[in-house]
């Protein structure tokens, strides 16, 4: 058992499926001899050679279609994708070739696509997206979005280990986040021993019996911490990661909005188009009768992520908007 | 053989062999003339093609049988037979018959929207491109894709996507995992005059060469992208002239002429094997059709040009001719081998329609493979 | 006045268009001497010449991209997909460079994206899907559905006028659709007159008081079909077009709600990621108090669009899917 | 000039030019004495190279200014005033300044994220950059964006999106609209060697060229993307090979040499303004800091090659000399030039520092243009 960070983890899942299936490869950008923009795969190359770990052009689409290509002849790529913003380059090779091959009887195309994702700092409008609401509606798809080093390690195995094509979202800002920094419920050890994290399993971070506040990715630290804030003012929001995008785990939400009729969905990804506006919708469907308040989502604006730092700030849904929308349904 | 292993051999063009460049210059108004030219842009020597009888009679009945399937689903198509469209790749025949039969069974296959003869040499039966077509259970993915988006496991062929150009990647990805493998097995892949445009196909070879992998690029040149003449599609003379811009062997096929298509594609898949990288070869042919069966055609295309080379290039006829001036087969034996190949499409139509249809209740199974 | 089929009042808009305005331009595949896929521009190049027509090279990237660059220069582009499933290969063109150039400041970006959508007839995965849900969350971009002959000239010749990037999606099932066999509702005149349809307002279809049917595309057929059986057996069912995807009537979706208490949101699109989720979760959330049962939803299956008959017609959500969902929603 | 007009011309690569492909062989190994080519692939005759003093002594305070922001720059980002990330184009600022100087203020420039010189010729103000890479108000982009992602509408230069490659199309477009409008200007674009495996540079450079548009295009061959080596790029010996797959002439041009970028890049901007259609450059220079601030880029960059173009090939040093030993300029005035350069960029940046932060209220403004 250890403490170790984010980046860590995924670093040591990717290197140990290395060392038990010869057939896992990496591809991309920067990844051989410079061990990638965050320095995921340093010294993969020398350990596992320039044949399964490989620099490749700048070509995305070209680079993703040749993992497919590998995966249909017998091997388990992963992609490296330098950031999630890039992956458009490869859309139709993920959505058209990738998630269609097995449902066309074509066989399964076993690859995970590595995405660096979501704010960091003053990245801009290009190194900033949250790729989820471009593939949501592709069917053949999964989508994992591990918010603590403990499912990074564990979900990227069960990724690698997949018989389908997975979108790995890994948020950038955890990579080196300060594990003393992080709330507690954000920091269960993690195994030195090889383990799993099932995919479409949500996690409750916080039980509470007030209001259901449903969540992934970077956004379930502002969550908590609007959660501590409101526990001060004496409304008890329950916290969900949902952990897996896709699958995603709707009895989780469901239980919990039955327990406390009231339901928020917070993601960084601005909401139009957003996965928040599914989550909902299921709500309004299938827990109708339970609901004592309108449903409420929170996400980032309706604009390009800008780049200055107050206009970012605007931008993203932060901590004190969260905890405004909570007191807000508290009161309703 | 043009000459010796190393005038054919995987290193790019250099001096006097790119002195001849200037071949190229109006290259397209001469395409019905065209002289094959090997990596070093000679003229290729052609008196040493196959007279091996086997070979050029399994060539000729996979030929023969090409045109029969095509023949065949046309009229299934007219009869209403045929969901959705219809593409077909009448006059390539001879170019995707005899370059998918330097294959070995264990190698694969990335055809495009037009290389029914390559599936058919590399053993896709007829009856399964028959149900395919048709829509049915019995076909390669169940009725869930139709007309050439079409592939066959059991044989090693990928089914291609809609998408033009994504196919170079995935034939380069296909081989990178050959490569890895390690067991001297190569790669084959098509893409059209017009798929040349596609970012996909650049990134594809670019991919393929800096990796060496065992890869053969056929550029099927049939003239047209389906309403688009070439001169809408590229300014340079020759597509070949894009082999030295990605360090690889670039050759110059006549694509009605069968035999010459095997030696040279056979040439290079031995080069990929060998460990000596990718060759592009670009195959001049002409689409002797619409583009799928709905296009009227006759609005754009030359029909007066298209009519002789159908008259003097049609790569039946081309090589009917061939076996029998090379004493290689008697008039007999080559009308046996078209009437085998008709009745081979006919009892594959016949039994393709006995299938029944996928049903309703499963169109939501296999998303997800377990 | 005058009945015109769908594919001719395209044809008209972009002839008017072009002969009003110089700096307007046509690229696309096989648009210029064969006058394309769908023979909307037939004629336009021996009119307006080689330089205003171009017949592009297949390189969707390389010629949006071009597009763009020449609206940046003072043209008015309009770029014809052959199909809106090959849109994938022009995302980051679309969604990063053009709809993001002017709030970066970088001017406005006149642009029409010319998109031939959904199932026509076992047209297979590829060249029949729809595409609002790709670009939904995109801030900066309009997103026309015309379902009308009147819709689609009045609403091409917004598209052209307005300054900002707009996808304006045509529906192949329509292009021909035979006049005579179109619901009334479907066939409005079509002026022979100059004429602009506004984005962002819904048209009503049908009134009624007891269920609010909103739609768009080729469902409103269906939807139709649907409200003149639930009509026969008492159901009152509203139904609303609502035209213009981006920006959406959302006043018109609540008000109508508010009126009849029920919601059925139908599409031809897959749900999951579907543009419904957006309008559903408004009500969630604005009508709450309105809601008289819970919200339904219906799309295309969660499926690549499947070719064989009986396949695409289990995947399509059909008028017998609708009236099924109605009448539950009735009987609630 | 190298020779007569025809020797330069537009029309793509013949026979005994081509003779010379050799050359190419290792290239790479020899970048250091690199010699440059012309369109038909002889060495440039750089006698006739302009000893024009005004024309010299403005390039030269271009080059210089341009060192000098970057470096005012990179330590204003050392002080915390640049939030995010810097690039910077140290080693191709004579490659970048020579080229854009060509442009007519009516023409347009569409640069890649390390042409600071190619902002500064084209006369995009030092305050505007060092405002848009502080994030504030006043930048041309009001803070929403920040780094190279940059462009200054008043000087006609667009800003590129970070997705590389996609440039390329976008200028040809840009190139399309002059063409149309018939006014005789051109426009210039620059892509990384990084940059040319992406699809989007094949696309748009074939788009160009089969519609003969009046662009310029410039490979900026700093032997590295971001970690990536030459030879993990591509396998081709030179990317100037490209050029007649587009039926294009490429040169390959020495980027540390202001004038003979001056003079190749002027003569193809005449020859795009007359309608005879694109041009290659490749530029070759080095990278001479990390990728961006933040990289370690000794871990992969060798120093000791590094250390040896930055001693025989620094474009600011060469110019020095180059109008030092020409008697162009005496070394007082060179030294002024210098000296203005940095005060005009230390005075930019106080003046940028000055400016307030954007308001965040006004967030949710523009995302439509009205
Ligand atoms: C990316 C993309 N754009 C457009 C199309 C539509 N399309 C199908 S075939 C075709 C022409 C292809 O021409 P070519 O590559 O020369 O092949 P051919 O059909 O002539 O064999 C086009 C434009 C497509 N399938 N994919
Ligand atoms: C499509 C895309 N993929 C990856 C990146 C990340 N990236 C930014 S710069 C760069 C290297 C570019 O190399 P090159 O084109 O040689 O330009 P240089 O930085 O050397 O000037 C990479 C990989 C990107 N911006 N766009
Ligand atoms: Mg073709
Ligand atoms: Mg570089």
């Amino acid at each position: 058992m250890s403490q170790i960070t984010y980046r860590e983890a995924i670093s040591t899942a990717l290197w140990e499926e290395m060392e038990r299936d010869e057939t896992i490869l990496l591809v991309g950008e920067d990844i051989g001899l410079g061990g990638g923009a965050f320095y995921i795969t340093k010294g993969f190359q020398e350990r596992f050679g320039r044949g399964r770990v490989v620099d490749a052009p700048l070509s995305e689409a070209g680079f993703t279609g040749a993992a497919i290509g590998a995966a249909l002849n017998g091997m388990r790529p992963v992609v490296e994708f330098q950031f999630a913003d890039f992956v458009t380059e490869s859309y139709k090779m993920i959505v058209d070739f990738a998630a269609g091959n097995h449902y066309r009887q074509m066989g399964p195309v076993p690859i995970v696509f590595r995405l660096p994702a979501a704010a960091l700092t003053s990245a801009g409008p290009f190194h900033s997206q949250n790729p989820e609401p471009w593939f949501f509606g592709a069917p053949g798809l999964k989508i994992a979005a591990p918010a603590t080093a403990y499912d990074a390690k564990g979900m990227m195995k069960t990724a690698i280990r997949d018989n389908n094509p997975v979108l790995f979202l890994e948020y950038k800002k955890l990579y080196n986040y300060p594990i003393d920094d992080l709330p507690e419920a954000l920091r269960p050890d993690v195994p030195e021993r090889d383990y799993t994290v099932s995919f479409g399993e949500a996690r409750v971070l916080r039980e509470g019996s007030d209001i259901s506040l449903i969540t992934f990715g970077t956004s379930v630290i502002d969550a908590l911490e609007a959660a501590v804030i409101l526990g001060a003012e004496g409304v008890e929001v329950e916290v969900i990661d949902m952990r897996t995008i896709l699958p995603f785990d709707k009895k989780a939400i469901l239980d919990s909005v039955e327990k406390t009729g009231k339901l928020l969905i917070l993601h960084e990804a601005r909401l139009r188009g957003g996965v928040a506006g599914e989550f909902a919708s299921i709500v309004a469907e299938e827990a109708f009768e339970s609901l004592d308040a309108p449903i409420r989502r929170l996400g980032g604006l309706d604009t390009p992520v800008p780049m200055s730092p107050p206009l970012e700030k605007a931008y993203l849904p932060g901590t004190e908007k969260v905890a405004a929308a909570l007191r807000e349904l508290a009161a309703y | 053989m043009s000459g010796t292993k190393a005038e054919t051999s995987g290193s790019p063009v250099t001096r006097e062999d790119l002195a001849r460049l200037d071949y190229f210059e109006d290259l397209r108004d001469r395409y019905l003339s065209i002289e094959s030219l090997d990596a070093r842009w000679h003229p290729i020597d052609q008196a040493d093609l196959t007279s091996d009888r086997d070979t050029c009679m399994r060539i000729h009945h996979l030929i023969s049988l090409t045109r029969s399937v095509e023949e065949t689903l046309d009229s299934a198509f007219r009869s209403g037979h045929v969901p959705g469209t219809a593409f077909f790749g009448r006059g390539n025949e001879a170019a995707s018959v005899a370059s998918a039969a330097c294959l070995d069974d264990e190698e694969w296959l990335i055809p495009m929207h037009r290389n029914c003869g390559a599936h058919i040499a590399k053993g896709h039966p007829p009856v399964s491109i028959m149900a395919h077509f048709f829509g049915r259970a019995g076909g390669p993915s169940s009725g869930r894709d139709g007309n050439f988006h079409m592939g066959y496991r059991p044989r090693k062929i990928t089914q291609l996507i809609s998408h033009i150009g994504t196919m170079v990647p995935i034939a380069a990805g296909v081989a990178w995992a050959e490569k890895l493998r390690g067991q001297g097995r190569a790669a084959l892949t098509y893409i059209g005059d017009g798929g040349t445009s596609a970012g996909d196909v650049h990134e594809g070879m670019n991919f393929a060469t800096v990796q060496k992998l065992p890869l053969v690029i056929i550029i099927d040149n049939n003239q047209y992208a389906y309403k688009t003449l070439l001169k809408e599609q590229f300014a340079c003379e020759s597509l070949v002239l894009r082999a030295p811009g990605y360090g690889m062997p670039g050759y110059l096929v006549d694509g009605t002429n069968a035999l010459l298509m095997h030696k040279i594609c056979g040439e290079a898949l031995e080069r990929a094997r060998a460990g000596e990288g990718p060759t592009l070869i670009e195959s001049v042919t002409i689409r002797a059709v619409g583009h799928s069966v709905y296009d009227k055609y006759s609005d754009y295309v030359d029909m007066e040009l298209l009519n002789r080379w159908n008259e003097e290039r049609d790569p039946v006829k081309r090589l009917d001719a061939y076996l029998l001036a090379g004493g290689i087969a008697t008039e007999d034996e080559i009308g046996e081998s078209h009437v085998r190949a008709r009745k081979e499409a006919e009892e594959a139509r016949e039994e393709a329609l006995k299938m029944p249809f996928p049903d309703p209740e499963k169109v939501e199974d296999d998303v997800y493979a377990p």
